[in-house]
């Protein structure tokens, strides 16, 4: 595998996000909820406050190294369960072939039809803004594209003659499925798991726009970055640093993706799904 | 044949250059065609046939380019003409032809374009001309209902009429040598033979020059009046197609011809074990030294392992590379 | 400034910051002060909201006669009134608005206020089809009879209760181009982007109104708000506590700083039957735990007033001599002890994202009431949630924000044991004292003593601590330098008598 | 290297078939791409009819999309029949994949054409060749890794490269691992579709021998199909020729290559070019018919030089028996026969 | 093509029953009702009164069969906000949204397609590597705060652009949230395109195309074109329902007019025949582009054909 600057580039960027969230409490100055003096409230970058403090004095700083946590959570873990849904229904779907793969395909566009931010948005409504919900809503809206690569694959590698072969040697669906097909597709799936955790991530932002983010008791970027809004022209600080943080972690995650493409599948560089 | 060869290929030298090193995909490649010659070059795959081929159109591409070695076609040397130059050769001159008619066709233009195309390119037509001329093109391969076929789509044509566009394509400007580059390899093996038989008559009638590739040593042998044997990299041997297979000097040549299963042996000598040659083909990156044949050769000595074998001009004509020819 | 003649002509560019849309074009439906914004240009009620004097004076009436022990007003309605298709109002035009709001199949909000007038609930309940309690005694006279003794004034000055011409708004399409009494009629409505309204020429006030045309443009988003008046765009913004603090330290903007005093107290609401919220030492060592003051300066940015009590600071009957829980962490550990809590407790705050009254507020206070051992557990939830669990009284604490105002009687009135929580006695409050001088109140003529009754009752809240008394907002509007005649509302800043606002010539729109 | 195999299977009168075809068809409904509505019906097998024989090599030519490759994968269960019967030792096999996938899979197994293609990039030789056994009970590590071992041996392999992953192997290794694979279960039947022709001209007489060879010290009855007319007379016993889903002739593969009575088994072997003859190849005329669209009567009638009225007349002719025993699907097959032999030998 | 075209239609019928189904169950048990959001404190007796009035004490599936049947015949109900009929307001909204959606499409296939081609013309040069650098940081923005910088930036600082609204309806309002809304669908675009030229090249038929002697100017405009339009078409299909979805944001953020910020209100307030009918047309709108895409593919890909 030739390194590509893309995947060094998006490698290191995504690895220090994931370190950084590891070693928040190493890493944080105080405590990002907690250590809140109004006393000190939105002082600009210095060298105690090396991003500055917010409206209720906590140090941005400490902030965003826990907010990495919640956002890389977010990415990840609803990424996650996108991956699974969509590989679940893809590969049953390209496997069995069918009226399950019509029901499947049916649900897929359906998905593909509802714009995945406004149907988050109505998932989020119902359960209410908050971490879990937001895991949730991000994970079931998003799994079109993984789940159209999954079907593809299987289809393709269905007709491939180890896949034929196994089920000449008498082995059972699943075995097949998960031995045969799986370990063949996850290339593909790796790179567009990668691309949605970027996306997860902007939706968190976006989500939060709109009112219905996630507001534990840590902070995530998305939520940092849009109660700042209202102080861009005056307190500039109290968005960058967190606009910084979500656009190099999803800079890294993109570029990441597509150094993954190039890298497992020189041949078909982003062929359409 | 005493004329001037049309095309005269000596020494060349195609690199490969994977990232950290080159190395030679084809080397001590020379042979000559003359005017309205058929000449073929055979061998198994990966050996070198297509590079060969489209060096000689300028065709290469990196990670491959021509290292060394001399590329002349009417005693011009070509190799080094500017793009434009190469350009007014390439299609214009020296025409060519691809395996798979399938994708070697652009899917989305309709075939009479394709053709006319090369009017347009070479001849200065306009394009209404152009067309007029892609129905007679298309007529000369002997494609029925022509001034309709030109609308259709390559998905729209059956195998064997899009390798006759494809030969329309190539023949239309009248070229003096055609490369054909396995034209009939994706085919079935009836329509092989028309495919052939058409090809071989219109370059007949047109005086064109055949360098026809393939790996079919049956094929080439009835379509080539000599026949050059690829392994690779390496021409090892080169004769009147009369000659090398019923007499074959190197013992690459010797091995292919007596491990083939030829239709009406067992009729004739029963069922006897095919003779088989050893080992496998080399990898582009680990040729061995010597004589690249010499791994799998019954024959091989130590000269054969440390020295690569000069070329051999054989009294009956020809060239063979081998230590130990018979 | 206001030394200078009004100028005519021109245009005013309002804004209407409370959400990316106008909810109606009938004013009837909806109750969100983003509405009314529109409304006041143009529509008029009976009444209109004074805020020179802070408080409501008659706006479609000459004068009001009271009768009856105090129930029966007779008004004499204005004979110049046009509405905007040329037409002269009369009585009929007032009885049939208020007939039509308490069309009980409709649910139109302004119920709660014509309710007062006697056989006014009949008709909601479909039992008669005219309010018995108003009569017409000939066109420009109408009799009022009210069900309580109350000021007429505060249930018939807002949008809710305009007066609409009668036949006409009987008629379909006149919500897609409503006709009202106001100083601008209507022009266009780009659903989520503007009302645009133009001066109506029969307007019965003299010389007004004086812009040629108003502009009320829908925008939301504070930031692009923000971006949009410093980029001259728009006459007026409102303003959050970030931006407060920004134009105030800006010298180009410093001098468009207006503020008041609304009438709404944020508090935070204990619930009474979660154990440690029974004692009311409980309730006030909650107030004496949180540094209210500290909030407000550095997290609200000032942009606020320290309540006191209930009653808020533009309220008729606010008590200047009450001074505020003083933070002392200590007394609120004592008094803790001594309700049996040493340790301090849990409780499930639940609150919404407000910015000056939700979720940062309450982060805010979480560390300090920490300070005392009270754990403080965050439940976030929409707007549109909030309310409704304020009203079922499924919480244990919540943050609010509630309208005490101007009507102070009514503001107190919450907080009798007879009003139900999902009226508006959210913490479900039960205190005999308090419902005897909230009773007697209502029994008095005279109005000084009902103030005096009113102000104790307002201590007695004060007492009983029902909630955390956090502050009273504080409105801050932009104001284009060119942009004169805004008047303090204390109902609500944004809602502004158009016909007093007149643009001088630097105005940069057309 | 022949277990007794637990089967209770009646014995049939006609103990020599081990494997039998009956009628085979297999039409795909085409949805006519994305686009179309109109749904036609592909007859990609219509009408097969074949019997295999214990120890036989049958070959199966014909061109490219004759219909050889569904014949073998409904024989394999993989691709249910639309109507027919077959009949695998003594078991039907006409349910399609979810009949009993288990036994058929200890009978009948396969060789693919393209060697990279048919090998799990992401799974070791090991691996690939394990993971059957243990599909099939056999639980103990020695016997598995003995049975592994002794079956890299038989294909030519060393036991040690078991560990390697396929892209490790050449494309010849490769084969032999797909056959290891094929004959790990110890099947009585091994259907090769096209085995050699994927692969480097110098290594096809490697694989051609070692079938042979595994054919006999392990007892196989074959179905050979190619393309590739020299490999099928080398290899077969009987051999049976498609053309457009149909058997067009069948007999001892004596009979089909000297003296071929259908024109187009006539055709292909003329069309074959031979490295020591040079003759201008024969030439058929015409391309094959389109599958979806086939000409009326007899298929290959279009492209016959011996078609007459009655040859393009509904319906095609029936399979007739020869003098020397072999069947052929043409009306004029006895004028014709013989007079075509011009290109068999020199 | 006129068949086609009906059956396409008919075909998307179960997809919008399933929206509706969806939303419906959704916000069946979305906490909060409309009657919550009309005021801080309203009236309690006129709140129950409204919630009778819209049904909201029906139970479900009586509502979603009063629903679907109503839907049949157009109808989509009326606002329990505005009590306006809800297909009345998604038709004020629906042209400001298709004016920024295709204006934002417009910006991204005028930017994106040929800083694809030009990228890929010469791969890993500095054109390239400048390019899809842009074009990855384009996709890595949170897009509100990018509007917010582009507000700031074209409308505060340099004054050249308003910042906000629908003004007049003029072009100049349009071109900020064009642009915010455009970055993300013209930076895959020009990924897209470069990919699909890339790839193009590669091919057998531009081989053969060299091999007649043709320029690569020619080879591009002649052969490589017209294939990386079916790949860039499918991009563009597919990147009209992000874009549907990115609107939301981007409407509320410039208060623009659009369905976007109908449907965000919507939401918030409960307003469930208002979310309900929103959400149909978006997918609608989703649905047609996708119908029109596939129609562009017939004339683009022969081998596509409408039988
Ligand atoms: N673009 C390329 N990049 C890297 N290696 C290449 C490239 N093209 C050809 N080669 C290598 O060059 C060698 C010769 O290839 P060539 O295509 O000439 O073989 P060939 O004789 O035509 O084989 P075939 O019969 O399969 O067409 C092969 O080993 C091949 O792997
Ligand atoms: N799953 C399928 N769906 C639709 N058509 C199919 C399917 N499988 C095969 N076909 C069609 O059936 C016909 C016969 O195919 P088959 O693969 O059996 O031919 P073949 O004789 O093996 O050809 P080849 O020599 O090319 O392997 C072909 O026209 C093919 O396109
Ligand atoms: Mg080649
Ligand atoms: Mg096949």
């Amino acid at each position: 595998m030739k390194l590509r600057a893309n995947l060094v580039i998006g490698g290191a960027l995504f690895a220090l996000a994931i370190l950084v969230g590891l070693l928040a409490p190493w890493l944080a100055h105080t405590d990002p909820v907690l250590d809140a003096n109004l006393m000190n409230a939105e002082e600009p970058p210095s060298w105690t406050w090396w991003f500055g403090t917010d409206g209720q004095g906590r140090d941005i700083y400490s902030r965003v190294v826990y907010g990495a946590r919640i956002s890389l959570t977010v990415g990840i873990v609803s990424q996650l369960i996108n991956s699974v849904i969509g590989v679940a229904l893809g590969l049953s779907a390209g496997y069995f072939g069918g009226w399950w793969d019509d029901v499947v395909n049916a649900l897929t566009n359906l998905m593909l039809a509802i714009p995945s931010l406004i149907f988050a948005l109505a998932i989020m409504a119902v359960l209410g803004p908050g971490l879990t919900s937001l895991l949730i809503a991000l994970g079931l809206t998003n799994w079109s594209f993984t789940c159209r690569i999954a079907r593809a694959s299987a289809l393709s590698l269905r007709s491939q003659g180890y896949v034929q072969a196994a089920t000449v040697l008498g082995y059972g669906d699943f075995r097949i499925m998960f031995t045969q097909l799986l370990p063949n597709m996850l290339g593909p799936l790796i790179v567009i798991g990668t691309l949605g955790m970027g996306s997860a991530v902007l939706s968190e932002a976006a989500l939060s726009f709109l009112g219905l983010g996630v507001r534990p008791p840590f902070p995530s970027w998305g939520s940092m970055l849009s109660e700042a809004r209202d102080q861009i022209t005056t307190a500039p600080w109290l968005s960058v640093f967190p606009g910084l943080a979500i656009f190099l972690t999803v800079l890294g995650l993109n570029l990441l993706g597509d150094g993954l493409r190039d890298s497992l599948d020189p041949q078909s560089r982003s062929r359409r799904t | 044949m005493t004329a001037a060869p049309l095309l005269e290929v000596e020494d060349l030298r195609i690199d490969l250059d994977d990232g950290a090193r080159r190395v030679a995909a084809a080397e001590g490649v020379s042979f000559r065609i003359s005017r309205g010659e058929t000449f073929g070059l055979v061998g198994e795959s990966g050996c070198g046939k297509s590079i060969t081929a489209l060096s000689l159109i300028g065709l290469l591409r990196p990670p491959l380019s021509i290292g060394s070695g001399v590329i002349r076609f009417e005693g011009r040397e070509i190799q080094h003409l500017s793009a434009a130059a190469q350009r007014d050769l390439r299609g214009n001159r020296i025409a060519m032809i691809f395996q798979e008619p399938m994708t070697a066709l652009n899917p989305v233009s309709p075939v009479g374009r394709q053709i006319a195309e090369m009017f347009v390119l070479h001849k200065g037509k306009s394009w209404r001309e152009a067309n007029q001329l892609a129905v007679e093109a298309l007529a000369s391969v002997r494609v029925p209902a022509p001034e309709r076929r030109v609308h259709d789509y390559p998905h729209q044509l059956s195998g064997g009429m899009r390798q006759r566009v494809m030969i329309a394509i190539a023949l239309a400007c009248g070229p003096d040598l055609l490369i054909a580059d396995e034209p009939t390899t994706a085919l079935d093996v009836t329509v092989q033979a028309e495919i052939i038989e058409l090809m071989r008559n219109l370059c007949a009638e047109r005086g064109t020059a055949i360098l026809m590739i393939s790996h079919d040593l049956g094929l080439v042998a009835n379509v080539c009046r000599r026949v050059a044997v690829m392994y690779a990299g390496r021409i090892v041997e080169e004769r009147g197609s009369a000659d090398i297979f019923r007499a074959p000097a190197h013992p690459y040549t010797q091995g292919l011809v007596d491990s083939l299963p030829r239709l009406g042996s067992r009729a004739a000598l029963g069922r006897t074990r095919l003779k088989e040659i050893a080992g496998v083909v080399p990898a582009i990156t680990s040729f061995p030294d010597g004589c690249r044949f010499n791994p799998r050769c019954a024959q091989a000595s130590d000269i054969c392992r440390t020295n690569a074998p000069t070329a051999d001009f054989l009294e009956a004509g020809g060239l063979v590379r081998c230590h130990h020819h018979a | 400034a206001e030394a200078q003649t009004p100028r005519k002509g021109g245009t005013i560019r309002m804004t209407a910051p409370y959400g990316s849309s106008f909810t109606s074009l009938d004013i009837h439906t909806t109750q969100r002060a983003q509405d009314e914004i529109y409304a006041k240009a143009l529509h008029r009620s009976l009444y209109i909201w004074n805020s020179a004097e802070g408080k409501p004076v008659l706006e479609l009436a000459r004068e009001d006669v009271v009768s009856g022990g105090g129930l029966v007003h007779t008004f004499k309605l204005r004979d110049d009134a046009y509405f905007h298709n040329g037409r002269k109002m009369t009585a009929d035009d007032v009885i049939w608005s208020y007939n039509r709001i308490m069309d009980g199949a409709k649910a139109y909000p302004g119920a709660r206020y014509v309710r007062v007038i006697e056989g006014a609930a009949a008709v909601e309940k479909g039992q008669a089809k005219e309010i018995s309690g108003l009569k017409k005694i000939d066109d420009f006279t109408i009799e009022m009879k009210l069900t309580e003794k109350v000021d007429p004034g505060f249930y018939f000055f807002t949008a809710l209760t305009s007066i609409y011409p009668a036949d006409e708004a009987a008629k379909d399409g006149f919500i897609q181009k409503p006709i009202g009494l106001g100083p601008y009629k209507f022009v266009e409505h780009v659903p989520g982007s503007r009302i645009v309204l133009e001066r109506w020429e029969k307007f019965y006030k003299p010389g007004k109104p004086y812009a040629d045309k108003v502009v009320v443009a829908v925008m939301g988003e504070a930031a692009a708000r923000d971006v949009a008046f410093r980029n001259k765009e728009i006459d007026t913004s409102v303003l959050g506590p970030a931006q407060y603090v920004a134009y105030q330290s800006d010298a180009a903007l410093k001098g468009t700083v207006v503020e008041v005093a609304e009438v709404f107290t944020r508090y935070m609401g204990m619930n009474p039957a979660f154990k440690p919220f029974t004692d009311k030492r409980v309730r006030q060592a909650i107030n004496y735990a949180i540094d209210t003051d500290l909030i407000i300066n550095k997290l609200v940015k000032g942009k606020a007033y320290r309540a006191t009590s209930w009653l808020p600071l533009t309220s008729p009957l606010y008590d200047k001599e009450m001074k505020p829980y003083a933070y002392d962490p200590a007394k609120a550990k004592q008094l803790l002890a001594e309700a049996g809590y040493p340790n301090g407790f849990e409780f499930e705050w639940t609150t919404s994202q407000n910015e000056s009254w939700g979720l940062p507020i309450v982060t805010a206070v979480i560390p300090m009431l920490d300070k005392v051992g009270i754990k403080a557990k965050v439940k976030q939830v929409e707007a549109a949630v909030l309310s409704e669990v304020v009203r079922s009284g499924d919480y244990q604490a919540f943050i609010y924000s509630q309208q005490t105002g101007p009507d102070p009687q009514a503001a107190l009135k919450c907080f009798h044991s007879a009003t139900p929580q999902s009226a508006c006695n959210y913490m479900n409050f039960r205190n005999a004292e308090f419902d005897k001088l909230i009773d007697e109140a209502g029994q008095a003529d005279d109005i000084a003593k009902r103030g005096q009754l009113l102000q104790k009752a307002n201590a007695l809240l004060y007492e009983e601590a029902p909630v955390w008394f956090f502050n009273y907002n504080k409105a801050v509007m932009a104001v284009q330098p060119w942009l004169h005649g805004v008047q303090l509302n204390a109902t609500e800043l944004t809602h502004q008598n158009v016909e007093d606002l007149w643009v001088d010539e630097t105005s940069p729109a057309k | 290297m022949h277990e007794p195999r637990d089967r209770a299977v009646e014995r049939k009168p006609d103990d020599d078939v081990i494997l039998s075809v009956e009628d085979l068809a297999v039409h795909f409904p085409l949805a006519g791409g994305l686009f179309s509505r109109d749904r036609r019906l592909l007859r990609a097998v219509d009408g097969v009819d074949l019997t295999l024989k214990r120890g036989e090599c049958l070959g199966l030519v014909g061109e490219s999309g004759s219909g050889k490759s569904t014949v073998a994968l409904s024989i394999l269960g993989l691709q249910a029949p639309t109507r027919g019967r077959i009949v695998v030792d003594g078991q039907a096999v006409t349910d399609g994949p979810s009949s009993d996938r288990k036994a058929l899979a200890r009978t009948v197994q396969i060789v693919f054409q393209d060697p990279y293609a048919s090998l799990n990039p992401r799974q070791t030789v090991r691996r690939t060749l394990e993971d059957p056994l243990r599909v099939h009970g056999v639980t103990a590590a020695s016997e598995i890794e003995d049975r592994v071992a002794t079956m890299l041996r038989h294909v030519g392999l060393r036991p040690e490269q078991a560990g390697r992953y396929p892209h490790e192997f050449s494309g010849g290794q490769r084969q032999r691992i797909g056959i290891a694979r094929a004959l790990i279960l110890n099947p009585k039947i091994v259907i090769c579709d096209e085995p050699v022709s994927a692969l480097d001209v110098s290594i096809r007489a490697q694989i051609i021998n070692l079938l042979l060879e595994l054919k006999d010290t392990l007892g196989l009855s074959y179905i050979m199909i190619s393309h590739d007319l020299g490999v099928v007379e080398h290899m077969s016993d009987r051999v049976a020729v498609m053309y457009l889903g149909r058997i067009v002739e069948n007999g001892h593969w004596r009979e089909i290559f000297e003296r071929p009575a259908h024109p187009y088994t006539q055709a292909l072997i003329a069309a074959i070019p031979d490295p020591l003859r040079h003759a201008p190849l024969a030439t058929t005329g015409g391309d094959l018919p389109n599958p979806l669209n086939p000409p009326n009567g007899c298929a290959f009638s279009p492209r016959c030089r011996y078609a007459e009225d009655v040859c393009r007349h509904e319906p095609g002719p029936v399979l007739g028996t020869r003098p020397d025993g072999h069947t052929v699907r043409c009306w004029r097959a006895d004028e014709i026969a013989g007079s075509g032999v011009l290109a068999a030998t020199e | 093509m006129l068949s086609f075209l009906i059956r396409r239609l008919l075909q998307t019928i179960p997809t919008v029953l399933a929206v509706v189904l969806l939303v419906f169950v959704l916000f069946s048990v979305v906490p909060g009702s409309i009657a919550s959001t009309m005021s801080d404190d309203a009236d309690p007796q006129v709140e129950l009164r409204l919630k009778k009035q819209l049904g909201l004490d029906d139970p479900v599936y009586l509502r979603f069969g009063t629903y679907v049947a109503r839907l049949a015949t157009g109808n989509l109900g009326a606002s329990f906000r505005t009590r306006e009929p809800v297909t009345t307001m998604i038709a004020k909204r629906a042209w400001p949204t298709l004016q920024l959606i295709f204006a934002s499409m417009a910006f991204a296939v005028v930017l994106g397609v040929p800083l694809g081609f030009v990228a890929a013309l010469r791969p890993g040069g500095i054109v390239d590597s400048a390019a899809m650098v842009l074009a990855v940081s384009g996709l890595s923005l949170a897009k509100f705060w990018l509007g917010l910088l582009l507000m700031y930036l074209f409308a505060l600082k340099l004054g050249w652009l308003p910042s906000f609204g629908y003004g007049d309806g003029g072009g100049k309002y349009l071109i900020l949230p064009a642009v915010t809304l455009g970055v993300s669908p013209m930076a895959l675009l020009a990924r897209t395109t470069r990919a699909a030229v890339l790839e193009i090249m590669t091919a057998d038929f531009v081989r053969t195309a060299r091999s007649k002697g043709m320029s690569e100017v020619r080879v591009v405009k002649w052969h490589v074109m017209r294939n990386a339009l079916v790949l860039i078409l499918t991009t563009m299909g597919l990147q009209f329902g992000a874009l549907m979805g990115q609107a939301v944001v981007v409407e509320k953020l410039f208060s623009w007019p659009g369905i976007g910020s109908l449907l965000v209100d919507s939401v918030l307030q409960r307003d469930i025949p208002a979310v309900q009918g929103s959400i149909l047309v978006v997918v609608l709108f989703f649905l047609a582009i996708n119908l029109l895409i596939d129609l562009l593919y017939g004339v683009i890909d022969p081998r596509i054909r409408y039988a």
